[in-house]
């Protein structure tokens, strides 16, 4: 991997507008504060129903990217993209609901954890089969492109999904098709117990890119700027007409890959170099020193966090579960006033 | 009056809805300027233009995610697959992502597979499947059979104007084979209803796709000796029209159960527990099956003639039958 | 004595015919150094190097497909599906590659699929599937379901030695829960043949994977009210023991058909319709269906306890046919 | 296209010894004269049985690739590749009784034309589903390279064929794990009715090849030294442990799609422009100027040939169709001596 996308820590060129820029710390922090709730209190307490992934070291990428997509934008998150259903304004309670299994969650306790659409805030549902959602972005971006809307779409996976075949296909017929996609790999160098060079044999998942006759770039993904930098910079082209980018976001797991996996088969030495890297403390530090912020008010912040998810986990714990025959429902389109 | 193909009706239906509804869409292999490798997008290409008609790469997975998310956008997507054989490398899309998105998350996925299915052409087992049941299994999708042209053009219109995915088999071997007078009007066949192609009061034949026929042939056959024969042609298989199947029962008290797919796991297994378990009262003889043998789809005439159910089957069960 | 839990009978099993068997070998996501997200395959790497145990990328068809070829080359592979459900993503290879090479040219393809299915356990739509009957409804497939620790092991050693692919479906609720005392010596069990887990005389439960304890659990419960279930383990779907099924019905003219996988479509079809094609004189009651509804796998526990079939369902239906 | 690869008509720089290029000249005729049988004399005739796909002027990717493997190695053709059926020894009776749905084909009427397979001859049938031979060629060099032999496989696809997922997944796998195979492609420049720049966006297959870390040659298909001087480049790496290379060859598609497309969609110029190149006579007219045959010495080999051809097919039309209870044959593994 390229050492300079990991030690880069200035800013682009042209920065984000203020409030932007304290968005992002918002997300980041929002992210990684709910998902250590939990992943390490709720799902612990057993509060949480089946497994839990998260994203924790990687919430650049997600908030990175999706933080000036405009409302008509669509997201297809993949399983580690928190941030993207907070910025689109999934609530705190909705989100914890879902992972509690009640009926005020996502999906209404049918799914669970990060398995969760809305297309009122342009998400796209998540399915397990990893690379699925590519294809499906295509096409996202084929009736933009149809119907001559400048929107984009923003479609989310992980190294590990490139290896499926959906992913190809999803991807040769974006750049055929030329369509408004922004292809967002959250590379954080395993799936799972496997690492990147049982995956593939080229070194970067963007090298793949050119095989389509794609735009491919590799950024830091542990710096949010230059994951905005990259991502506003591909959306531009996408609304453009000129069609998809496949950006390549460097990054590493700091968790197993899941609650119950401790993830032994990583080098401790690498969890060391990454966690130097952190997303987090590394723009608060960029953010003290620009002046955006200071200490005090980074401890507000957290304040206020912690503030909001615990209301949101108080209201979520007492919110009901469906009722067993809600289990018959919505198979099929059943109002007779759709269409 | 001039006659309609069935092949020709699916076309007609797919060119209303577009004319109608510009949500509406084809993409597939070769279904642009080659009008599709059994001309039933023929000509939409020159009337709708390239964004309407879109030739994609071999791609089927891709083909049906990239309907799938066009439909999430509110377009309705009618996706080709050169053989309905093919369907199996868009497995994956239709029954994990398509089917089940309205019951996860309150998303319709309004797109339509359709392509051409069955044997009888010496296609082999790669050109000649009946794919149906790896879908009717699947709960959240629609599966439709057609076996005549009013049914194929009414029945694709159906299909686009549902909400919900539906699976759209067309059986090859009556694209030309089978004509008749349509109506001019833009009539519908209904998703889900079954229809009596032939009121008997002996027995029950219940079948759907180009088995109709041979079904027919042989009530026509059985008339001479006095064995009257109700033929009943689901026309859907998921959902499929379980009161039709029940009246016709109780009507007739005998059953055979007809279809060209495998017989393992085939939709005469679902309508044989429906039977037993609701009509129970009402069989006065053993239910019946006439179906494929559990093999793949041969390709030599003499062994794709064994494979296929013939008249001759439903004329011997059916003495067997009446006779007991 | 020590017990061995049907999760690690299949270890066992895949570990004694790859230490007898040197064209054996795994491959599978996360099956290497990590041992299998359920540990089906801990310590082989270790044991076996990783020419015999073989971590893959994220590519279901990939797998099957080079399992495949292998397999033409004399090996005889085991393909792991980290769940069953994304065996969806192998659909075409194994339907369409593995299922016909013998019966198109003669090449037998002596592959083993596998991988965890079933509910219980709050996977929700994607981590709780019951994929079965894509399969059984592929003649050129086998296709088998252990319920205990005994069959586990011995149906994945018949499963490697057979020399046609093999479709097999652990359950991931039985992994832990069921513990039994195995023989030490080198047992098999064959594919194809049920086994009756208990002897009745009053309805005949037919039935699967872990559903065999249900119907166990509702026998004993009914047993004090007088009323006597024989319980048939199937076993095996592809082939599946008809002269067991159609035994028992005759002994006790009466039937509950009984799985988890989805209604419409699911195995209770392929017995009903053998039971009242076959056994119909034999009948004394309708055959009654006791499976999920036709809905994907819900999550939350409230939706998933309903969806899966109880031991009262057993139990309602059971009094019910005794009654009839 | 780089035109190069077009107008090269000069002999590689090691030339094969005298016999295998006078075999190259046979079975590159062989293979023209048979499928002109089978599709303008034979399924005219109504003798064929199904469609029928040809490789008219595509002979020498399938001739110069297979003319040196050895008997061990395992050939996976795809569905223009009759060439390499003549070269592993399926005989010509068998070749025309599986196209005429005799017991005598290479299915036993079981399957039709070009799916045909033989293990003792090192022949995988072609499955329809295009790029599905792909992993499972991966997985006959996989099953070479744990037994520590040296056999090499090769595997064939069309240009259209490499939008399939499974060739992706296939592909990579090949690559990750460095087998022993020899990727080949028939770049004809259309899939059906599809041209290459539907799809996909680079200019050439062998583009892809870098993607996955797997070098990739362009040839040009119609210089059937140029095929062969590649291919037994790529054999060798493969035996060697180099592991596997994708070598794409030009040509083009001197026919429809299958003998019920007349190719209205095709460019004449096209057609013209490539006739020009016609492998045959190319190769035809290089072995004449060195003198390795003359113009009687080719008209007797195309007299040998026809008169192969004419004799099986009179022995190909006597042969008996299956019986019609053969149907019921072969699903499952059948004489318990197996194994
Ligand atoms: C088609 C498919 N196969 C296997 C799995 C099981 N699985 C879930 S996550 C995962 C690893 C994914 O790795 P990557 O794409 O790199 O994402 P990461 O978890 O590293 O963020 C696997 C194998 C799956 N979800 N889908
Ligand atoms: C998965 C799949 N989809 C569609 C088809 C139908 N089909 C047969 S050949 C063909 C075109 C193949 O193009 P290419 O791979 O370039 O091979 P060529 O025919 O040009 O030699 C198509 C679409 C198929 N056989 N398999
Ligand atoms: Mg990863
Ligand atoms: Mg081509």
């Amino acid at each position: 991997m390229k050492s300079n996308t990991l030690t880069r820590d200035a800013a682009p060129v042209s920065l984000p507008p203020e409030k932007t820029v304290l968005d992002m710390l918002y997300y980041m922090k929002l992210t990684r504060e709910l998902e250590s709730r939990i992943e390490r209190k709720l799902y612990r307490q057993g509060k949480i129903v089946g497994g839990v992934y998260v994203g924790r070291g990687q919430e650049a990428i997600a908030v990175g990217s999706c933080i000036d997509t405009r409302p008509d934008d669509i997201v297809c998150p993949s399983h580690r993209d928190m941030g993207a259903y907070l910025i689109r304004g999934m609530s705190l309670r909705t989100i914890l609901a879902q992972y509690m299994a009640r009926k005020t969650g996502a999906t209404r306790g049918k799914d669970g954890n990060m398995h969760m659409g809305d297309l009122s805030k342009g998400l796209i549902a998540f399915v397990s089969m990893l690379g699925d959602n590519v294809p499906v972005a295509t096409g996202i971006g084929l009736s933009f492109k149809m119907r001559g809307q400048d929107r984009a779409a923003l479609c989310f996976f992980g190294d590990g999904a490139t290896s499926r075949g959906d992913w190809h296909e999803g991807i040769n017929m974006a750049s055929v098709f030329k369509v408004p996609v922004v292809f967002i790999c959250n590379n954080n160098q395993y799936a799972y117990s496997t690492p990147l060079e049982r995956q593939m044999a080229v070194e970067n998942v963007a090298d793949r890119a050119e095989a389509y006759g794609m735009p491919g770039e590799i950024v830091d993904g542990n710096d949010i700027l230059a994951v905005w930098d990259a991502a506003t910079r591909a959306i531009r082209r996408a609304r453009s007409g000129g069609g998809p980018t496949l950006i390549e976001c460097k990054t590493f797991r700091m968790t197993g890959h899941s609650a119950h996996d401790d993830a032994g088969y990583v080098p401790p030495e690498l969890f060391e170099f990454w966690e130097e890297r952190d997303p987090i403390s590394r723009f608060e530090r960029f953010l003290t020193q620009r002046g955006f912020i200071d200490k005090s008010g980074i401890g507000e912040l957290q304040h206020r966090i912690n503030h909001e998810i615990d209301e949101a986990i108080q209201i979520a714990e007492k919110d009901p579960f469906p009722e067993p025959e809600d289990c018959l429902k919505d198979v099929y389109f059943e109002s007779p006033t759709e269409q | 009056m001039s006659l309609t193909t069935y092949v020709e009706a699916i076309r007609q239906g797919i060119w209303e809805e577009m004319e109608k509804d510009d949500r509406v869409f084809v993409l597939g292999e070769d279904v642009g300027i080659y009008g599709g490798a059994f001309k039933v997008t023929a000509g939409m290409l020159e009337r709708f233009g390239e964004w309407r008609v879109i030739d994609t790469p071999i791609s089927e997975s891709g083909i049906v995610g990239a309907a799938i998310g066009a439909a999430l956008m509110g377009m309705r997507p009618v996706a080709e697959m050169q053989f309905a054989d093919f369907i199996s490398c868009a497995f994956d899309q239709i029954t994990n992502f398509a089917a089940k998105c309205r019951y996860r998350w309150g998303a319709g996925v309004p797109i339509v597979v359709r392509g051409p299915s069955g044997g009888g052409v010496h296609g082999g087992p790669f050109h000649s499947q009946n794919p149906e049941m790896y879908f009717v299994h699947t709960p959240g999708l629609k599966v439709v059979c057609p076996s005549t042209a009013y049914d194929a053009k009414g029945l694709i219109k159906s299909a686009i104007r549902d909400p919900d995915p539906v699976i759209y088999f067309e059986h090859k071997f009556l694209y030309r084979r089978v004509k008749e007078d349509l109506p001019s009007d833009d009539f519908v066949v209904p998703i889900g209803k079954a229809a009596i192609r032939r009121n008997g009061s002996d027995i029950s034949v219940i079948t759907y796709g180009a088995m109709v026929y041979i079904a027919l042939d042989a009530a026509k056959e059985l008339e001479k000796e006095g064995i009257d024969l109700e033929v009943l042609d689901l026309r859907s298989l998921l959902p499929f029209d379980k009161e039709a199947v029940l009246e016709s029962v109780k009507k007739t008290n005998k059953v055979i159960l007809l279809h060209e797919d495998t017989q393992i796991g085939g939709f005469a297994g679902e309508l044989a527990a429906i039977i037993s378990e609701e009509a129970f009262e009402y069989l006065d003889g053993p239910i019946r099956r006439i179906t494929a043998p559990n093999t793949p789809v041969p390709y030599s005439p003499p062994l794709e003639e064994f494979f296929l159910p013939k008249i001759s089957d439903v004329v011997r069960v059916a003495r067997e039958l009446y006779a007991y």
